[in-house]
């Protein structure tokens, strides 16, 4: 039997060296200790923890998730310990795990998000962090910042001129125009992009006559969605330069491969991380095998080679 | 708790008109449950349909045997019903927790509704064992979903008196709980029966468990999905923080989340 | 065994009377005949033809359609014969068939519109309209105008001008704020919308590294977009009052109730004809079964009863 | 055409390394079909997995028993190759234009490759109840990959030699078709070799009719999903103006659709 060859996964977004291009997403990984057992941190190339918030915030009435056909709602609503508690009591135990920990992070204002992004900047043991712009603005009258282009670079920009390390930027699907959002987050100073985040959904019981949810609707994630992640990560890597992570319905080596090929430099890995716990480990041999067989020794040649 | 990929099943029997139980070997999950915990299941590993797991509790643990008591709810427990010993499941186990014994008190009474039968087996092997005087206090719509039980039954209701008394088993709960002692409940069934339940031992002042029952993602206390209201107003993960809680632990005022 | 009671299933949509509220999707019931022995024009509350455009369209190169977890990617590119061969040749068959007859139609420009508007209003067998506004503008730089409020006015007002019988305008689910676009198109003079058409979406060949389309893009349907028309229907239902008709991975009766409930007068069946063509059939039946069993006697009555 | 709901299987077996042959009783589909026809199967009823159907050709007509032979591709083969005689399908048939039989031709020449094979059985069947002088000439990848025939032989050829001569299929069809008068052939397979094999007849003035493939969703017309290229440039559905088609109708310079 030949030797294995080793394959050479590591990846850079914009300076932040990854050792490899599995990424754990927002809100699926808690605070990174959660599925002690199942899954290390230090299984991704990177753990991005739950949205954090300047206040804890308590989150949505349950009920807050239900399957659909093959993908699942969340209206979670951003619960989460708020920044004191995730950096007193959350952040040690993850810095622990030895893992690359980037924080993700959302505020109704542009002034909360900065603030945050100030805190965040100060922590040695945090690298980088990805705003969460898809959540509702209360200043703008409740449009997100996420599907306004002028909104998310100025949220950008603001946030760029306080925070010094990586800035990524994940960007919602809500939008008729991906390429215009990707375009002046990069402008206004992004150095990477994620993208998607969920879609708006809802789901009816029909016994009930009620929404399924407590919070009325929510954001789809799973397989359902990828094929319209492909198709904004398409987008977006044919419009901007920075680096991209692409993420949605993400569930085994196959489906990552179909992102790194389309652009991606990274993918996260999201409602998987429920579905099945070693799912970060199990994309990670797989796409080692898919470079052996096809004589491929860096992951990065992968990036973007789709032909059209 | 662990993930054991393709583990082959054992058993997969029907016990009762929509109940079956199911069985399959895992020696370290068998060793380390405790009653009251649970089982997070994929039931068609290298298919994402349905995508998410099932969480069942363990209905019993024989040797190296971890059981599981299910009722066919929907399209996933319908699939589980169909799968034959020669097919593999993927599970998560053992999660949450599990029913507090307090070894002080002198009386156990278990009080199952309907599927809520599902953790007793377990619940009351461990009481045995532990040589605590317990018994069950077991209702259910009617004798056709009864499922047979190894603990000393004390009474049964039936919602149609076709076995047991006819009614709820919480019009049974007061009298049993005044002629016995120094008592403590557990008790698993549908959020109504299990407020009643709280309310009866509330108001007589006898510490009660109760598992509950909500719609799980990840199971582990990751992504906050499974939350109920606690009595403080605040959400708290069941799957992580319970399934089993302190009867005053929880807010018995908010909708049933399932 | 008590006599069955008789389910009145007759919907309105702005005048325009149906037996039922079941109508075939645009673009996957062809011209109506092509499914003879497998279904009946007449088994469905209307029939939608596929898109007409005044001239004919060979639409986009193959392949044109590629399955998703629980959905399918088209990029058919609005083939089709062209107006003068759709009145000629396809409509006498259709009409044979003595269904009510919806006609599509889409333009590059609100011109072509317009004149394939006027066309249509002269056809006494048409009684009804759907204008498909998710194709590209070419005069506004490419952006559909599906996706700009002011743009769906602007097309509506100027077909609302010579059509003259029941106008229904097929909204876009690629957008931010799908209230907006229907308020907006109300405002312009639409009797009732149908909501959605298919979201954005791509899938990757892994071995050829390829896209699977040949268009590269495509619509995604089916059941994995029911969240996202669910939650457009909603939105929408609480921001005009002109009847809405809802679609989008309708698979069976318990679909349907859910857009039905959430504010839906009527519901298309699009993917669902491919998969099993007596569905509309099988829709129907449940649809009365669910009534039996909730004595309603009035289909109508489920429109819009969600608690929320 | 008619939509046949919950058609019991009457076998599924496997026949080579990766094909099955899988037969089902349809008196009225049995009566109606031709060769070159195909079935569009729904394999999971009442269940979305896999969503679309999927078209396989008849392979063969017995009585009022129909018989599809097929390769397992990817999932919906997969679990169509699991599915027992309990279990049930929703077949819709027979579909598209089958092969024209010229009755005029002396002898019609069946040009199989791989799974190109499956319509063949009937066709075959077919030209002997006609009293048509026939031959198959069949390649294969290998002899594990064979799969057994009722249609007279005339060459084998295998691409690792392991059966017949060693190469491609249409490398037997130059001196073939020099050695008979006035044939006609009928060919499916993939789509680099039916265009060698309609480059060969072309050459040569032969009439040649090829069965293609495309991915499918209607199946009867209505879509437009299924089309290729025709010579004229215009786009033409394989579903019903083929799967059958003369070779020159073919644009053949066009990438493969499957
Ligand atoms: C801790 C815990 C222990 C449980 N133990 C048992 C048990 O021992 N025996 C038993 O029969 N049932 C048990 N259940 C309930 C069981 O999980 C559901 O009946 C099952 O998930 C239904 O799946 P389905 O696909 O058949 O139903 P679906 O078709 O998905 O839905 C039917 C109903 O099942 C419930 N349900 C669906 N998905 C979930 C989910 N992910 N999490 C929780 N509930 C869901 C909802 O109430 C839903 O309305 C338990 C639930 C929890 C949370
Ligand atoms: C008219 C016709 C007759 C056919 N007859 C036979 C036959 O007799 N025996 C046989 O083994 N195969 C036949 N095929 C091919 C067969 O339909 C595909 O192999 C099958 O659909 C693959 O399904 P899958 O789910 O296993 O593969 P998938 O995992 O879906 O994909 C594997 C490959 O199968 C093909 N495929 C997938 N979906 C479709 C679709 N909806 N329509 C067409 N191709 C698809 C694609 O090439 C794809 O790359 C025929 C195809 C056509 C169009
Ligand atoms: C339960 C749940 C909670 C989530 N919470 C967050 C969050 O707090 N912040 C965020 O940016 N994204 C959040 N997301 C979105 C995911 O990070 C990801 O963008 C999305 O689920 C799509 O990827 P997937 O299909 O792989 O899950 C959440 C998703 C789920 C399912
Ligand atoms: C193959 C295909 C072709 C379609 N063609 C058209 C079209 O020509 N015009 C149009 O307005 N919508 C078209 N649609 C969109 C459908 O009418 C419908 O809006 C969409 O598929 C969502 O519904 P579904 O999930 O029930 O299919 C097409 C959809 C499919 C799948
Ligand atoms: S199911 Fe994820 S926190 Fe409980
Ligand atoms: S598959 Fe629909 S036209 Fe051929």
């Amino acid at each position: 039997m030949k030797k294995l060859k080793k394959i050479d996964l590591r990846v850079s977004l914009a300076g932040l060296k990854l050792k490899n291009p599995v990424i754990a997403a927002s809100g699926t990984f808690g605070y990174g200790t959660e599925y002690t057992g199942l899954a290390e941190p230090g299984d991704f190339g990177a753990v991005i923890t739950k949205t954090i918030t300047l206040a804890p915030r308590p989150g949505n009435r349950p009920p807050r998730i239900c399957e659909t056909a093959s993908g699942m709602l969340n209206s979670i609503g951003l619960a989460n310990v708020g920044f004191e508690a995730f950096k007193n009591d959350k952040l040690p135990r993850l810095v622990e795990k030895k893992a690359v920990i980037i924080a993700n992070i959302a505020g109704n204002t542009i002034e909360e998000y900065v603030e945050l992004a100030k805190k965040i900047n100060k922590i040695s043991h945090i690298p980088a962090l990805e705003l969460n712009i898809s959540c509702p603005n209360v200043k703008q009258g409740g449009i997100a910042f996420g599907t306004d282009p002028s909104s998310a670079a100025a949220l950008t920009k603001a946030v760029r001129k306080v925070y010094k390390k990586t800035l990524i930027v994940k960007l919602s699907p809500n939008v008729s125009d991906i390429a215009a959002i990707a375009r002046a987050v990069e402008k206004a100073g992004a150095d990477a992009l994620s993208l998607i985040n969920t879609l708006y959904g809802m789901a009816v019981d029909i016994k009930k006559r009620r929404p399924v949810l407590g919070n009325i609707t929510g954001g789809l994630s799973g397989p359902a969605i990828k094929p319209v992640a492909l198709y904004n990560l398409y987008k977006a890597y044919h419009s901007v330069k920075i680096p991209l992570i692409g993420l949605g319905g993400i569930m085994d080596h196959r489906d990552a491969l179909e992102f790194l090929i389309t652009g991606a430099v990274a993918v996260q890995i999201g409602t998987a991380n429920f579905v099945n716990p070693s799912a970060a480990k199990d994309i990670l041999s797989g796409l080692a095998g898919y470079c052996r067989e096809n004589n491929i020794t860096k992951i990065t040649k992968l990036t973007g080679i789709l032909k059209c | 708790m662990k993930q054991y990929h393709s583990i082959q099943i054992a058993s997969n029997a029907r016990v009762s008109d929509k109940a079956y139980t199911l069985s399959f070997k895992i020696p370290g999950l068998a060793k380390s449950a405790d009653p009251g915990q649970f089982v997070h299941i994929r039931l068609s590993p290298g298919s994402n349909h349905p995508l998410l797991r099932r969480p069942f509790s363990i209905n019993d643990i024989r040797g190296d045997k971890v059981e599981i008591l299910y009722e066919v709810k929907g399209s996933g427990t319908e699939l589980l019903s169909q799968i034959s010993p020669k097919d593999t499941l993927d599970v998560i186990g053992p999660l949450g927790k599990g029913f507090d014994i307090d070894l002080r008190k002198r009386y156990h009474l278990l009080v199952a509704g309907g599927m809520g039968i599902a953790p007793m087996g377990f619940l009351g092997r461990r009481l045995k064992s532990l040589k605590l005087k317990h018994e069950l206090l077991y209702g259910c719509r009617s004798s056709s979903e009864l499922i047979p039980s190894d603990i000393k039954i004390c009474s049964i209701s039936s919602d149609d008196g076709s076995c047991g008394k006819k009614g709820l088993v919480t019009s049974l709960l007061p009298d049993k709980l005044e002629s016995c002692q120094n008592p403590v409940v557990y008790a698993c069934g549908p959020w109504p029966m299990l407020k009643a339940v709280a309310r009866i031992c509330q108001n007589k002042n006898i510490p009660c468990q109760v598992s509950l029952e909500s719609f799980m993602a990840c199971g582990v206390g990751a992504c906050q999905g499974c939350v109920v209201r606690s009595s403080d107003g605040s959400y708290i993960s069941v799957c992580d923080k319970g399934p089993v809680f302190d009867s005053r632990l929880i807010d018995w005022d908010q909708d049933c989340v399932v």
